[in-house]
């Protein structure tokens, strides 16, 4: 029984507000990835939850009792921070057995785990090194072996994999999941890596400045994001995203471009509205390069200048000109194309988002 | 010399060598050579009779004076772990304060304004077995109705020798360990709380490794700055009566300047030097352990 | 909850113990003092008297008074002295902790051949007791001509002080992360700079408790002092308290006052200092 | 003849003794000055030990070539070689004029090594008047003792009414001082007050005879007896001094500097109660009178002695000893004593100080003029201390400070 | 004028070797991407070239000009450090304008500056909290600040953007861009991000325990591999790779599983050769889900069993069983498949990678 519940949970520092009143239900052994952009108050809410920052308001409760005023150690989470918090004067192997114990597990027992959990995180050969002899990533490593030897009710990751190389990060991501399957604990895990989010979570909760946006599943907060922020957020490369007006079933644009209003959105706007439209690099492609989307495409045809194309290996990004500004299509192994060349683009639009200027809140029925 | 360049380290330690070098050394060799002579101070020619090892020997059978000695191991060991102790302690009930901090850390040293000399005549009257604030208090109190004679028993002499350092130099730890407290990172401290550690624990496992080589460097100075302790029990007791709290500073400046025997009074000191080298060599090796433990070079 | 009340009980209540202890603490440091302002305010009579007087009834500065008050009506240079003391242990202060600073900034900073016996070294000649060395510094003094000068009594202590500063200040070195020396010198900082402008700031609570430690050492120092000087020109307040001790007499209720003198700005500069005490410093410096 | 005399141009350093209560007699030097034309340069002013300590550190590293010092009686012998024979810069009439026995006591090995100024020491006896007042306390005497409770004339007497008046811890009989050379100096003058010697006339210790071991006893007993406060061995004149102005003892053995004190309502609880009396006798009938005397004296290599023997002259000369007298300490000129009884006329409290102290400076002697005095005292004190609190007994304790005395004697090659 | 370069750098911690003489040179202006394992040694490497590591062998050049003994501020370099290293008694005005102001700039040059870089890092209303005020991503930003208010001969930068969310990442990558191009410095850049190194790089050098196992293009590294280590390194997923034994123009797996060798690798090898064969996500692909590839494709179709899918927003990862175990496939929008299904898959062989099984080196010629 370990879930986690935040209700009007909020933190100030003297008079400035970071987390303002939060309220999130998480369920037992639920899987939470933490999003948002930097210093919106991720870091700050594990820290509430953790009961290492006194809350301002609100309260918190794990499995169903209320914690807000308990110390860390009665509310068995165990967390990995964002800055590490080694002990300098511990071994790795000190600082990876330094929580059982204290719990005063049976010597055994203790080799074992940390034996586990340093050949999970490749930890092996540096066992008998302190802190201060290790890499930045194998620092980081130790900071995540610390947390997963131990069996909490809530762990809390804070960015535990963003000094790890991507092939190691992906392993890791593997065993972290595996890990979650094995021992019954809630996750809450702020990362800053949209493929961890999207693979490991159960739910991704979007904060921004000290709110949380949405909250939803992966697939959720991709396909249908509740806010114009969301959309801009999720998803690399980022959402296009274009202010205009709807005049008439046509979306016009500062730079008197115009595209057919959505189907989707027909009856959720009138002629006059100021609204933001979005669509995906994925959704922009030239014509011919053959996707065959899942669904049923309401593609629009344009002719689009293009400006710069950006090899990634295996992907290419190809930044066209709509609305004044660059506008980018992502696709897998593009024919070679030159800046300045017309193109005839092909836009998805029954993959579009519609969002009211105003607000930024989506205009989806 | 031309093309010599010095070292950073060595010029910058070159003005410490050099104050050391002209106050310390110096005057040392001078003592080292006076304790091979008989020496006495109203007699100057006696500085130039050189008689060897006499007055070694002639202390290796003084059993007075290896009863001084160990009455000082006594009381070093026994006041520098207490002071230690309780200096840690009041370190960390002032640290742990919210509010006040300025005045409760100032507060704290307190006692360190206070000249030895003042601190030995304000114990020695606080004890005085007749008109003492002490007595006076226990007797007020009805806790007791004689007059406990605090400087003459050998045991309570000793006891209220050790409150009067205790009082007197505490706060040297204190600030000490102190200072050690606020310099320690914050964030190791955090994971153990989160780890599971009660506040015992946490002090345990992670503030007090962080702690210990200022406590260790407290610990070396304290034993070394033996002036305060002298100046405190000359005035209380002077080693007396019949010899029961006789130290081994109070004995050797007694040989030195009352008895005059400045060549004995040396050997003496060369003794009790051993003494000081001990503590001194085995509180630097723990706190090179301590060191190595928190991860800081050598 | 019951259990968050508990606990929010629970914190209460050690926060109340904390500062019954902190009281108790503070009691048991300041009592002493205390009894000793007081006592300068008492007349003799009282603060030896039998039975006790714990209540004072009478409260006078006569003590004060003829303390300033001319040579013959019970007054002591208390200005001269107060001077000497002053301009002695401040300067051998600064020295002491800058002279400190040097070494231990060596001894953290830089690895080089010998190091730990050097450090063992400095400490070393401070085993040295002040008897062995007294009279040999006495005779130094006398041929150099230092004896009885302000000069020939900062010299002393800050060797005095010297090892004492380098260990402190090199353990506070020490815990200021590397790091940050090396970002100022990339920031094209000399060595120099670097330890000005970053290392400087963020040891200040060691050297500000290696100050305090210093200046206390020499403002009550009496041992040296006594063998040192010997006129007003020199003399430091710890020896002038002798004077207030005659070959039968000790006139308790004076010594108290001068106590209080020299108490008071030993106290305020303390506090001054103090300031710098200060935690966290180098929290959110490095990551890691 | 001509003094103070004329020495335009020549500085005289000086080092003196520190204490407010000498200031005024430093008050006169600028007189001198104008007088002779002479500079007076203060090198020192410090408590008396700490001069000792100074001067031995002088001698020892040879810079000794300053003039004038201050010198204590029990410090003298000490200082052999450093001061030079002033009976040789003074006229005799001058030196005539101080009491015998000082100029005795301050001649050492025929060189008269310094002249004494009014701070002569001797030490009578200070008792609660109203003590010997109460009816009540009279009979119950009379029954116990079978003699009239009156102030003491022997020191046998002293035990009985110590013993009788001690309740402690509230009251005590008496109290002696207990350590260093206070005791050693109690303890001699109560071996001469017993009929033996402390040193025979080789100069070999023989305080451990018969006298010597009664001399003792008496401070042996009165502590089993409980008559003295628990904490006497470790009190020095000070401790005294508060005691008996605390009012808790009966009878106090004392120096004349007290006398003021004690008489003075804001520094003690008995005053208008105190009495004083010359010191009782010891069964020899000899009274104790262990004395000692404060002194200026003219260092050997002293560049100008005539100027510096001038100005210790007029340091202890009739008007500086007035002086000093008036405010309470013994004169040693004959001719001071005489005007100071005068002074006292309309204060019947000085005036039985006075006379009890001028009976008692009759008795007087000085100590041992050895200059290992300091150092057998070092040494024999905690022998003493250990006879008192029962860790030996007189016997043995006083034989083992012979023996360490002899021993210290043998290896300055004295005996 | 700031060429780096190398020569036989080498490094010990006492007997542990951490770089062993690796030898590099950086042309002026190059922009170098440093990447490899964690705990390889680019942090050292970065901290020997910066002057703040002794180094143990070797030498190096900058601008033509040994500076093996020099301090590192007679380098004209500056660093991001992987722990930040902010001043934690400055504010964060001060820690940006701290180099100006030991450079002796003018108060104005230094305001500028200051102003343009924290516009940049998005710091403007944090220029007056001390570092222990902000959040991790903040602090890195100051970090990063830090060095970018200065115009080094040679910037090096130790994963500046790691702890920074996707958004403000790829807006920091188009600032790092432009300041490369607008000042004239060198920049070796560490980082664990692939596109990073992709996007910003004229070169590519991965390192593996202290040693260099390839320098070349982004393209290069990524389309020629030289060691099977690069090819497992570089691309995310990454390439999928089999031991095998070659038979007769066969490639035969262990689990008996057969594929013809690719043409470009018949004349290097020879029958009984033990090899691994490498093919990238992107080159497996459903049968039909239509990737028209730029190059000739050279296809080759097989059946096998879907195990997992991992949809990841914009893309699916598709796992099958290839060998025995799982062979990841990588695509946009597929349709939905069920673990377990027998899919027919197109592995694109002209894509396909040969490396000697023993050295690991690959057998493209
Ligand atoms: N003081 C030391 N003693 C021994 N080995 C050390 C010491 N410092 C670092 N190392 C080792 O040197 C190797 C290289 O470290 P370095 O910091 O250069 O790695 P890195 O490539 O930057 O890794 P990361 O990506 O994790 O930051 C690591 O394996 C580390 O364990
Ligand atoms: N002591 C403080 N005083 C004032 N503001 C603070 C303090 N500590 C943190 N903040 C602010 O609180 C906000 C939230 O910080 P937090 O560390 O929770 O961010 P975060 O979401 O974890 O960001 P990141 O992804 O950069 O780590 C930040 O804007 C930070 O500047
Ligand atoms: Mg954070
Ligand atoms: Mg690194």
């Amino acid at each position: 029984m370990a879930t986690v519940s935040l209700k009007k949970l909020t933190k100030r520092y003297g008079n400035i507000g970071i987390v303002h009143g939060i309220d999130l239900d998480i369920a037992d052994r639920e899987f939470i990835a933490l999003v948002g952009p930097s210093g919106c108050g991720k870091s700050t809410t594990l820290r509430m939850i953790a009961g290492l920052e006194e809350i301002s308001a609100g309260s918190i409760e794990i499995g169903g009792r209320i914690v807000n005023d308990l110390p860390p150690r009665s509310r068995n989470i165990s967390m990995v921070f964002q800055s590490y918090a080694l002990y300098p004067h511990m071994t790795v192997r000190e600082n990876l057995g330094f929580s059982l114990k204290i719990a005063g597990a049976a010597r055994e027992e203790m080799d074992r785990r940390v034996a586990e959990a340093s050949a999970i995180l490749g930890l092996d050969t540096l066992l008998d090194r302190r802190p201060s002899q290790l890499s930045g990533g194998q620092r980081q490593r130790v900071a995540m072996g610390r947390a997963i030897v131990r069996d909490p009710d809530v762990f809390l990751f804070d960015e535990p994999l963003s000094n790890l190389d991507a092939k190691l990060r992906t392993q890791m991501r593997t065993e972290i999941k595996k890990l979650h399957a094995k021992v019954q604990s809630t996750v809450i895990y702020v990362t800053h890596d949209q493929v961890e989010a999207m693979t490991l979570a159960d739910r991704i909760v979007i904060m921004r400045d000290g709110h949380i946006e949405q909250v939803g599943t992966p697939d959720e907060v991709f396909r249908r994001p509740a806010t114009r922020f969301v959309a801009g957020f999720i998803g690399s490369p980022p959402m296009n995203l274009h202010e205009a007006t709807v005049d008439d079933g046509q979306l016009v644009f500062a730079s008197g471009e115009k595209l057919p209003l959505p189907a989707q959105f027909k009856t959720n706007v009138a002629t006059g509205d100021r609204v933001v439209f979005g669509l995906r690099p994925d959704d922009i492609y030239p014509t011919g390069h053959g996707i065959s989307s899942g669904g049923v495409a309401d593609v629009h045809q344009i002719e689009l200048p293009i400006t710069v194309t950006e090899p990634l290996g295996n992907e290419t990004l190809v930044f066209v000109e709509f609305n004044g500004t660059d506008c980018v299509s992502r696709m897998l192994n593009p024919r070679p194309l030159r800046p300045g060349e017309r193109v005839a683009m092909s836009l998805d639009l029954s993959q579009a988002h519609l969002f009211a200027a105003e607000t930024g809140k989506t205009l989806r029925s | 010399m031309k093309g010599f360049k010095p070292s950073a380290p060595f010029l910058l330690l070159l003005p410490a060598f050099i104050v050391l070098a002209a106050v310390v050394v110096v005057p040392l060799l001078l003592s080292l050579y006076s304790s091979f002579t008989p020496f006495r101070l109203t007699k100057p020619e006696t500085f130039f009779v050189f008689v060897g090892l006499r007055n070694y020997l002639s202390i290796l059978a003084n059993t007075d004076f290896w009863w001084a000695f160990g009455r000082t191991v006594l009381l070093l060991t026994i006041a520098l772990n207490l002071e230690m102790l309780l200096g840690l302690g009041l370190a960390m009930l002032v640290e742990k304060a919210t509010r006040g901090q300025r005045i409760l850390r100032t507060l704290m040293m307190f006692p360190m304004m206070f000249s030895p000399i003042l601190v030995g005549f304000q114990f020695k009257f606080m004890f005085n077995d007749n008109i003492g604030l002490v007595n006076n208090a226990l007797q007020s109190l009805g806790i007791t109705q004689d007059a406990i004679p605090w400087l003459i028993e050998g045991h309570l002499a000793f006891i209220a020798i050790s409150i009067a350092e205790i009082w007197s130099s505490t706060a040297i730890f204190a600030i000490l360990i102190l200072a050690g407290l606020l310099a320690m990172p914050k964030e190791p401290i955090e994971a153990a709380r989160v780890d599971g550690c009660t506040p015992w624990q946490t002090f345990r496992y992670v503030t007090w490794p962080f702690v210990m080589p200022f406590a260790y460097i407290a610990m070396t100075i304290r034993s070394l700055d033996v002036a305060r302790a002298y100046d405190i029990v000359k005035i209380m007791t002077d080693g007396g009566p019949a010899g029961r709290t006789e130290l081994l500073w109070t004995l050797v400046a007694r040989t030195a300047y009352s008895d005059g025997r400045m060549g004995m009074a040396n050997a003496m000191a060369y003794f009790s030097i051993l003494l000081s080298i001990a503590f001194t060599v085995y509180f630097f090796n723990k706190l090179a352990a301590a060191r190595t433990q928190i991860g800081a070079e050598w | 909850m019951d259990e968050n009340s508990s606990a929010r009980l629970k914190r209460r209540l050690l926060g109340i113990v904390h500062r019954i202890g902190l009281f108790l603490a503070m009691l048991t440091i300041c009592l002493p003092g205390l009894w000793i302002v007081l006592s300068s305010l008492r007349p003799t009579v009282e603060i030896m008297a039998k039975p006790p007087v714990w209540i004072p009834q009478e409260i006078s500065f006569d003590a004060y008074v003829s303390m300033f008050s001319g040579i013959g009506k019970g007054g002591i240079p208390v200005i001269e002295y107060f001077r000497n003391s002053l301009i002695i242990s401040v300067t051998s202060t600064i020295i002491a902790v800058a002279i400190g600073m040097a070494g231990g900034y060596a001894f953290a900073r830089y690895r080089f051949r010998g190091k730990s016996s050097v450090f063992l070294g400095l400490m070393l000649t401070r085993t040295v007791p002040g008897i062995a060395l007294s009279l040999p510094l006495f005779f130094l003094y006398v041929r150099l001509g230092i004896i009885d000068t302000h000069f020939g009594l900062i010299l002393a202590y800050v060797a005095l002080n010297v090892p004492f500063t380098i260990w402190l200040i090199d353990g506070f070195f020490r815990q200021v992360p590397k790091d940050l020396a090396e970002a100022a010198q990339i920031d094209g900082c000399t060595r120099w700079q670097a330890f000005w402008q970053v290392e400087f700031p963020l040891a200040g609570p060691g050297i500000a408790s290696a100050a305090i430690f210093a200046f206390l050492t020499c403002w009550n120092e009496f041992a040296l002092a006594s063998q040192l000087t010997r006129s007003v020109s020199a003399k430091t307040l710890p020896v002038g308290l002798l004077d207030y001790t005659a070959e039968f007499t000790i006139d308790w209720r004076g010594m108290c006052a001068l106590a209080v003198v020299m108490i008071i700005p030993a106290l305020t500069l303390t506090y001054i200092v103090q300031k710098h005490l200060v935690g966290g410093l180098t929290s959110g410096a490095v990551k890691g | 003849g001509d003094l103070p005399g004329k020495f335009e141009g020549v500085t005289v350093d000086v080092k003196l003794i520190g204490g407010q209560q000498y200031e005024k007699l430093y008050e006169r030097i600028p007189e001198w000055e104008k007088a002779t034309g002479a500079k007076v340069n203060i090198l020192t002013k410090k408590n008396g030990f700490d001069i000792d300590k100074e001067l031995k550190s002088d001698i020892a590293s040879g810079s000794t070539n300053w003039c004038v010092g201050w010198n204590h009686s029990s410090f003298a012998p000490q200082y052999t070689g450093l001061y030079t024979d002033l009976s040789k810069l003074l006229p005799k009439e001058e030196i005539d004029a101080f009491v015998p026995s000082t100029i005795k006591a301050a001649t050492i090995d025929g060189k008269l090594e310094m002249l004494p100024r009014a701070q002569f020491d001797v030490s009578a006896l200070y008792y609660q008047k109203s003590l010997y007042e109460n009816a009540d306390n009279k009979t119950k005497f009379k029954a116990k003792y079978g003699y009239d409770l009156v102030p003491p004339d022997s020191w046998k007497e002293v035990t009985d009414q110590a013993e009788f008046f001690a309740n402690p811890p509230n009251f005590y009989g008496t109290q002696f001082a207990g350590k260093e050379e206070a005791i050693n100096g109690r303890f001699y003058e109560m071996v001469v007050a017993e009929g033996g010697e402390y040193l025979d006339k080789d100069g070999k210790p023989v305080f451990n005879s018969e006298a010597g071991i009664r001399a003792l006893d008496w401070f042996v007993n009165l502590y089993k007896a409980k008559a003295v406060p628990a904490g006497t061995t470790n009190y020095l004149w000070d401790d005294l001094g508060q005691g008996f102005a605390s009012g808790t003892v009966a009878i106090n053995l004392d120096w004349p500097g007290w006398a003021g004190f004690f008489n003075d309502p804001k520094s003690s609880k008995v005053a208008g109660n105190v009495g004083v009396k010359v010191a009782p006798k010891g069964s020899s009938g000899k009274r104790t009178g262990w004395s000692g005397f404060h002194g200026f004296s003219v260092t050997e290599n002293c560049p100008h002695k005539e100027a510096a023997a001038s100005l210790v002259w007029w340091l202890t000369n009739e008007d500086s000893q007035k002086l000093e007298a008036a405010a309470g300490p013994l004169p040693t000129r004959t001719a001071v004593w005489d005007w100071d009884l005068k002074q006292a006329e309309n204060d019947p409290y000085k005036k039985e100080v006075l006379s009890a102290f001028q009976e008692e400076a009759k008795h007087a002697f000085a100590v041992p003029q050895t200059p290992e005095w300091i150092e057998i005292s070092n040494a024999v004190y905690p022998e003493l201390q250990a006879a008192i609190l029962g860790d030996k007994t007189s016997k043995q304790a006083l034989d083992e400070a012979a023996a360490k005395a002899t021993q210290i004697l043998q290896d300055a090659g004295k005996l």
